[in-house]
């Protein structure tokens, strides 16, 4: 059973999964406690990393959609909230509606184009919608262009508290992720979920069973567009900062990384796998300036030994 | 006047469309054969343009710089395909996503601490150096050399594949490993030698296109980027199609650079097309791809599977 | 006399799975051996382990002179053995013909070696389509390939797993034909088949295999006497 | 004695790291020289990279800001980055010396007193080629540069000093492979000189494509950042001809940069870049800024001893203007063999004096 | 009795080879039809053609006397076609019952219960495990479907188009791969479902198919050369020719 919908006690994945929401919850204390906020924005920069990386999943993990393109989403969130702020609209929800009106209309259209393809195809496919829209981000000379736009008010999310403050934004953040997190758990596990895991096991059978493929397929490229769209807004909101670099091929990638090392087609594999890369980006960057010359091998180490990145390792431990 | 322009535009794009094949060539049989994807292919490119950079410096000799690395290259893919990649064949896709995303990082920082993160010197050879009278214009005889090496590349590769033994095994044993070695083949080895060709090629390609590049860390990133786009649309796995796509995208980036900014010149006012010209022309190639996957999902020349 | 083929005491599975719990069985030089039993009771898992596709947990596997626990498959089928697999596994990029040629080899100097033109001979059907892609291939087609893709090792040790599957009556009786032809001409093999008369024509000794062990081993006389326990066995 | 803690910000990897490397290293030479000590008190150097992304910039901005607390940081190699982070260092209060990128914006209207830029405005190179373009009396130049916001700026600051019209300006995509197009376009067109900007790996790919096209020494190739010490080592003698326009050379008179090219040659083995020397000078500022504060990190203390410039810059002319950018001079120079035969630069001809940058009077610091 | 399907005047061209060649066929409501003939006569073909994967160069296909020709895959599940591959097509990384399910659910539409856990959906899983336990595989229910045997994939390819409900079941050789034992019982199984469902029946275990058929085609080239009683189609000596043999 892959997808066991109930967690037993006994599960170490169960007790790992709550130590780590608890965890999450009490960073505030511990980065007051350890004396700076830095590790504050730091949590807040994995939360939001693991967002787009849990949208990513819908597709990636149980569509067997390999999207080289979701960067695109992030960064269209990032922009409207970039480009709104720079024009005097600075209301947080007319941006995120913005946003994902936005992005649901650029999914729709890429998305059916793109589901035209299979496999390879979908990849570079993503990939050339995600260039385009990178180019664009890049001629956009009046909003920075290359060198991007710096964001001179976050957005106002009356009621919640100004994001500026940190574990304001840190806050609502993590509440994002968590109710992104259940929503894909419900998600995975209802019709819906098992239709588009049919679809990435054999496409035909499921066809046969009378399952239109596209509809199903889109459904959730839209939806994991949108979520990946609501990060990009949070992340404009963190680095007060919006740049092409944002939706480049290689963050699109990073995403890809994050999910497959956490381990796809699990609910908590993008927040290990945003949260071990960030971690140990840090560290060993504070550590060697060779640092990627550490980490090329760890990462080559994990796709060696575990079969569904680090939380499918956990899972299989915990089988045992 | 016009019209030698044009044509000399249409050899450029030729010769992009060239060096974009080599650079494709051997990821299409990693890829497309062995259906093994390997985002270090352009780390081997690196790495095969770093060695012959190296041996040209000590020997001064720019065919020995390519046996170096050629044969160093082969010799580096033989050992990481021994003690680890093989391994991901039977893992799927994401996998070895992320296990070549891991060497790809590890070989380009790699490098950058042997040779350090300034471009290095190479350069080609006096021979090659000249130009030669072609249609009543001049034409560097390098760029040239790249032009007839594609070409004769193309066919090497055609004909291994379709035409020989080995080629078919190959084949087989990208869908049923088990079976051909059932059937008496060394699978394993099969596809380890394979491998190591397909590296082979990109340092080939590394070797031939150093001296018109800049050989520096990260500098497969792009290629292999490029070289993706070349073999999809030419349709995964097939030889010939990465060779024409290769050939459409040189043409269609050169024209395009070459014709769209006085173009859009035409219809637009200055400042707007030169404002939008580049930006689109960076577009182009993959609006291309995009064009033609929509209306071909398998590309120009789909291998059924 | 030692035996040519000996299979003592296998035990393997999957994962943590066992599957074989003892098969045991001998085969001499140019005879047939037929496995019997129904569906899911290690008959493919006992040829895998020969073919060397999977590594036996215990058990002796010796052909000839040569133990062959442990080697690789190719290694095996270099010794003389032709591979029919279960579910024909087919080449799906290559054309009829070139599934035929890719593995084709004589390793063992054949008196009379298979070539293309004498597997077409028997199956007239493929060199109609010689050019199709093998994914092209109707079932009963494929199953005729995976045959002609064997013969064209020219090995002494044939092993055919559900070798007429989904194949015509007409063609069913031309594979027994044929496969009666090569015994004749010196062929060792081992069968696995639903269809016990022909099995009883074609073959010299019967294994029956139940939830992986071996309750009963004899030749064709002693199944005849003992049919209605053997098919009860196989639950008939 | 706490030492002082200095943020150094690169980009330490990717394409462009040769530059933000020659910066650390020539930072770390200063440092070394005096034993760990910059004014007389000790120094910790925290080096960061950037990955020339801004995203990363500002990670590292909060680390640096909260987690380490420095008073103060140099670096920032890139224009995008200094744009990213600038703001928030000065707003939280840590004092900024830019060692390389000077971009407009901060020199003009957004120019801050906690912001100090040691090497350039961006434009500046670009005018003193204008400059030298105007000089010689070219009347058809054709422009190539990356179709980004750097390319586009490198064009304005030509033209600022050039005011022919140009006969066209020809922009390429960022992560082009070839240049055979726009090459044989030039060819065809026959201009009077070629202006081009290609920083990094695609100036090498740039200078060899317009070599090997055979227009080297036919039609005049002037460059900005192109040739430069970070690309001279893999171009050697295939850049023979080009001419650059910079505020610094290695020939340069003077013992201070006598004594830095040495030194540089010395540990490192190879000829320092003006992106070395940019951050010698940013590392000599600090030292002599330490040294009036005595060690204190005081912000207005430190400012107003940063301001002052009480050190001798490699450059030799040297002064802060009111936006803290430099009033310098700006050379042309050429790429030829030096007395050990190696291609090196050389300088041609001043064409600007006492130059400050075009944006200095919207900036209302004094 | 209404015609269930009506098949007219199809053609199917593979480049140069002709996989059907103008073939009529119609099926009574309730009728076991099978469809015998050589190996590579197209029967597969067919089977493709009324599912929808393939699609006709020429010809029109009725289902209740509507015209399906044109429609998609899904569309025609959904009407109550369902088929069982010669060539296994399972869900790998799902359960056995998994399995099962999906095909329960494609019928019931995705409006319902749309967001509770499926397993905890009577509607799906009680069909799903009836469908199971018909063929025999219950006890394997929660077993990864990558576990079983050749045999019992067989057996499941089976349970998987029984599950859905179907008007018109289209087997495509149910008994290869399996043991006489599990033959006889499939015939059993195939014997109760008789009258309950429209069949097709594609099968070269000619005990089997003159055993369950009520009529039977037989398919050369793409042709059907005779139709009739399994008696009539025994003693027909074309037949015999091109197909049975020394029977
Ligand atoms: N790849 C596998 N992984 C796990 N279990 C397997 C695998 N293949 C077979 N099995 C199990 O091993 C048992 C024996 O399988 P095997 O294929 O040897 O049977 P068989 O006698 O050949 O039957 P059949 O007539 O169905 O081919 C089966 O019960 C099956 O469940
Ligand atoms: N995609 C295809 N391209 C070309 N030829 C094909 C294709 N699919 C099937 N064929 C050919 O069409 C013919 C009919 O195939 P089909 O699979 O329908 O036969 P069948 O009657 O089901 O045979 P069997 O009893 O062996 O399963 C075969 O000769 C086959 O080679
Ligand atoms: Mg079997
Ligand atoms: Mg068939």
């Amino acid at each position: 059973m892959l997808f066991p919908e109930s967690l037993s006690w006994r599960s170490p994945r169960l007790w790992l999964a709550s130590t780590l929401v608890l965890l999450l919850l009490l960073v505030p204390l511990l980065s007051q406690w350890a004396g700076s906020s830095f590790y504050l924005s730091f949590a807040t920069r994995i939360v939001v990393f693991a967002i787009a990386v849990s949208g990513l999943n819908l597709v990636l993990g149980y569509g067997g959609l390999i999207s080289m393109g979701h960067a695109l989403y992030v960064g269209l969130g990032a922009y409207v909230v970039g480009i709104s702020a720079a024009n005097g609209l600075t209301n947080g929800w007319a941006q995120l509606a913005i946003a994902l009106a936005f992005a649901a209309a650029v999914a729709l259209v890429t998305g059916l184009v793109s589901l035209r393809t299979r496999g390879i195809g979908f990849i570079m496919i993503t990939l050339a919608f995600n260039q385009m829209f990178y180019f664009l981000a890049v001629s956009l000379k009046q909003y920075g262009g290359d060198d991007g736009l710096p964001l001179n008010e976050r957005s106002a999310l009356a009621p919640l508290p100004a994001l500026d403050g940190k574990l304001a934004l840190y806050y609502l953040c993590l509440a994002t992720l968590l109710i992104v997190m259940l929503l894909v758990w419900r998600l995975v596990h209802s019709r819906f979920g098992y239709v588009l895991r049919g679809f990435q096991a054999n496409e035909r059978r499921m066809l046969a069973a009378g399952y239109p493929r596209v509809r199903y397929q889109l459904s959730a490229f839209v939806l994991s567009a949108l979520i990946c769209t609501v990060a990009g807004v949070l992340q404009a909101n963190l680095t007060a900062f919006v740049a092409p670099s944002y939706l480049s091929w290689r963050a699109s990638g990073e995403l890809i990384l994050m999910a497959v090392l956490g381990g796809i087609g699990s609910v908590f594999g993008p927040l290990v796998g945003a949260a071990v890369l960030l971690v140990l980006e840090e560290l060993l960057s504070g550590m060697t300036q060779h640092w990627m010359a550490i980490l090329g091998p760890l990462i080559l180490l994990v796709a060696l030994v575990s079969q569904r990145g680090l939380w499918g390792a956990i899972r299989r431990w915990g089988a045992r | 006047m016009v019209w030698s322009l044009f044509f000399s535009q249409v050899l450029n794009g030729v010769q992009l469309g060239m060096l974009l094949f080599l650079l494709s060539a051997g990821l299409t049989l990693v890829f497309g054969i062995m259906n093994f994807i390997n985002l270090s292919h352009g780390s081997f490119y690196m790495l095969g343009a770093y060695f012959a950079a190296a041996t040209l410096a000590r020997s001064g000799s720019f065919l020995l710089a390519g046996l170096v690395g050629v044969g160093g290259v082969m010799g580096v893919a033989f050992v990481l395909e021994r003690l680890a990649l093989r391994r991901l064949y039977a893992k799927g896709h994401l996998n070895q996503v992320l296990a070549t995303l891991g060497l790809l990082m590890f070989f380009n920082e790699a490098v950058r601490m042997v040779w350090g993160s300034q471009p290095v010197f190479t350069s080609q050879p006096a021979w090659l150096s000249g130009s030669v009278p072609l249609l009543g214009m001049s034409y560097p005889s390098y760029r040239l050399m790249i032009i007839v090496a594609g070409v004769l590349l193309a066919l090497g590769i055609y004909l291994l594949i379709h035409k020989t033994r080995v080629g078919m095994l190959v084949r087989a044993s990208s869908t049923h490993p088990d079976t051909v070695a059932a059937l008496g083949i060394n699978a394993r080895l099969l596809n380890t030698l394979l491998f190591a060709v397909g590296a082979g090629l990109a340092a080939l390609a590394g070797w031939l296109v150093g001296p018109i590049v800049s050989v520096q860390s990260g500098m497969g990133d792009d290629v292999l980027i490029l070289a993706l786009v070349v073999i999809v649309i030419g349709g995964i796995g097939s030889i010939r199609g990465a060779f024409y796509a290769a050939l459409l995208v040189g043409l269609v980036d050169t024209m395009g650079r070459a014709y769209m900014p006085q173009i859009m010149r035409q219809f637009l006012e200055r400042s707007v097309a030169d404002a939008a010209g580049p930006a689109l022309a960076s577009m182009l190639i993959y609006l291309f791809m995009a064009a033609i996957l929509a209306v071909r999902p398998g590309g120009l020349f789909p291998v059924h599977r | 006399m030692m035996a040519w083929l000996e299979v003592a005491g296998l035990q393997a599975g999957y994962g943590g799975n066992q599957v074989l719990h003892g098969i045991q069985f001998e085969l001499e030089e140019g005879r047939i051996v037929s496995l019997l039993g129904r569906n899911g009771m290690g008959k493919t898992t006992t040829l895998k382990c020969l073919m060397g596709l999977i590594v036996p947990k215990a058990g002796t596997l010796r052909l000839g002179q040569r133990t062959i626990n442990g080697l690789a498959a190719h290694e095996v089928a270099r010794l003389g053995v032709g591979w029919v697999p279960e579910g024909r596994q087919i080449f799906p990029t290559l054309t009829v013909e070139e599934n035929l040629l890719a593995t084709a080899a004589d390793r063992h100097r054949a008196a009379q070696p298979y070539t293309l033109q004498r597997v077409y001979a028997f199956f007239p059907r493929l060199q109609e389509r010689r050019q199709n892609m093998g994914n092209q291939l109707s079932g009963g087609e494929q199953q005729m390939l995976a045959i002609g893709r064997a013969l064209m090792t020219n090995p002494r040790l044939l092993i055919l797993d559900e070798a007429t599957e989904g194949l015509a009556p007409l063609i069913r009786q031309e594979i027994w034909r044929v496969l009666g032809e090569l015994r004749n001409a010196g062929m060792a093999m081992i069968v696995v088949d639903k269809d016990l008369e022909a099995l009883m024509a074609l073959a010299d000794r019967h294994v029956v295999i139940e939830k992986g062990r071996v309750p009963w081993q004899g030749d064709t006389e002693a199944l005849r006497a003992q049919r209605s326990e053997v098919e009860r066995y196989l639950g008939v | 004695q706490t030492p002082v803690k200095i943020g150094f910000m690169g980009v330490l990897s990717g394409p462009q790291a040769a530059l933000g490397q020659d910066m650390l290293d020539a930072f770390m030479l200063v440092v070394e020289q005096n034993g760990g000590k910059l004014g007389g008190v000790p120094v910790e150097v925290i080096r960061r990279d950037s990955q020339l992304k801004p995203e990363v910039a500002n990670q590292i901005a909060d680390e640096l800001i909260e987690k380490e607390k420095v008073p103060l940081v140099t670096g920032m190699t890139f224009s995008n980055i200094l744009m990213a982070v600038g703001k928030k260092f000065t707003n939280a209060g840590v004092v900024v010396v830019g060692s390389n990128a000077g971009p407009a914006p901060l020199a003009g209207a957004q120019c801050s007193p906690n912001l100090f830029v040691v090497s350039k405005q961006n434009d500046q190179f670009a005018e003193a080629m204008g400059k030298y373009a105007t000089t010689k009396g070219y009347k058809r130049i054709i422009s190539m540069t990356p179709n980004y916001q750097a390319g586009k700026d490198y064009i304005v600051g030509f033209k600022r000093q050039y005011k022919t019209p140009l006969l066209d300006e020809m922009y390429t995509p960022l992560n082009q492979l070839d240049f055979s197009a726009e090459l044989a376009r030039i060819v065809s067109e026959k201009p009077d000189a070629v202006y081009a900007f290609y920083p990094g790996g695609l100036g090498v790919s740039f200078v060899r494509a317009y070599q090997q096209a055979g227009l080297l020494g036919k039609i005049p190739l002037l460059t900005t950042s192109t040739t430069d010490g970070t690309t001279l080592p893999a171009l050697k003698d295939t850049a023979l001809g080009v001419l650059l326009s910079s505020s610094w050379g290695p020939d340069m008179p003077g013992a201070a940069n006598q004594k830095f090219v040495s030194d540089f040659e010395g540990k490192y083995k190879r000829t320092p870049s003006e992106y070395a020397a940019y951050s010698y000078d940013a590392a000599l500022l600090i030292d002599s800024a330490l040294r009036k504060t005595a060690g204190s990190t005081d912000r207005a203390a430190l400012t107003a001893a940063l301001k002052a410039a009480d050190f001798k810059s490699v450059r030799g002319n040297f002064k802060f203007g009111n936006n803290n950018y430099p009033i310098q001079d700006f050379y042309v120079y050429e790429v030829a063999k030096d007395a050990k035969g190696n291609a090196n630069i050389k300088t041609v001809s001043k064409e600007l004096s006492n130059y400050q940058d075009a944006y200095a009077k919207d900036c209302p610091l004094k | 009795m209404g015609k269930k399907l009506q098949v007219r005047q199809l053609v199917k061209r593979f480049g140069g080879l002709l996989a059907t060649d103008r073939l009529d066929l119609a099926l009574d409501e309730g009728e076991t039809h099978a469809l015998i003939g050589p190996n590579g006569a197209g029967k597969t073909t067919v089977m493709g053609q009324l599912t929808g994967e393939l699609m006709p160069n020429s010809g029109r296909i009725l289902l209740d006397g509507q015209d399906i020709t044109t429609w998609s895959t899904p569309r025609r599940a959904l009407a109550g076609i369902a088929r069982s591959y010669q060539i296994t097509q399972l869900l790998e990384g799902f359960t056995v019952l998994e399995n099962a399910m999906l095909m329960v659910q494609a019928r019931q539409g995705h409006s319902f219960n749309a967001w509770a856990p499926v397993r905890r959906q009577a509607v799906l899983v009680e069909p799903a495990r009836e469908a199971l336990d018909q063929v025999g595989l219950l006890p394997r229910a929660d077993e990864d479907v990558m576990a079983l045997g050749h045999g019992e994939h067989r057996q499941l390819e089976l349970a998987m188009a029984l599950a859905m409900k179907p008007q018109l079941l289209l087997l495509d050789e149910p008994l290869a791969g399996m043991s006489q034992a599990e033959s006889q019982q499939m015939i059993a199984l195939l014997q109760g479902l008789k009258g309950r469902y429209t069949m097709l029946l594609v099968e070269h275990d000619m005990q089997a198919v003159f055993s369950l058929a009520d009529r039977v085609s037989v398919l050369v080239y793409g042709h059907a050369i005779a139709c009739g009683t399994p008696a009539e189609i025994q003693a027909d000596e074309g037949v015999r020719q091109a197909y049975l043999g020394g029977h």
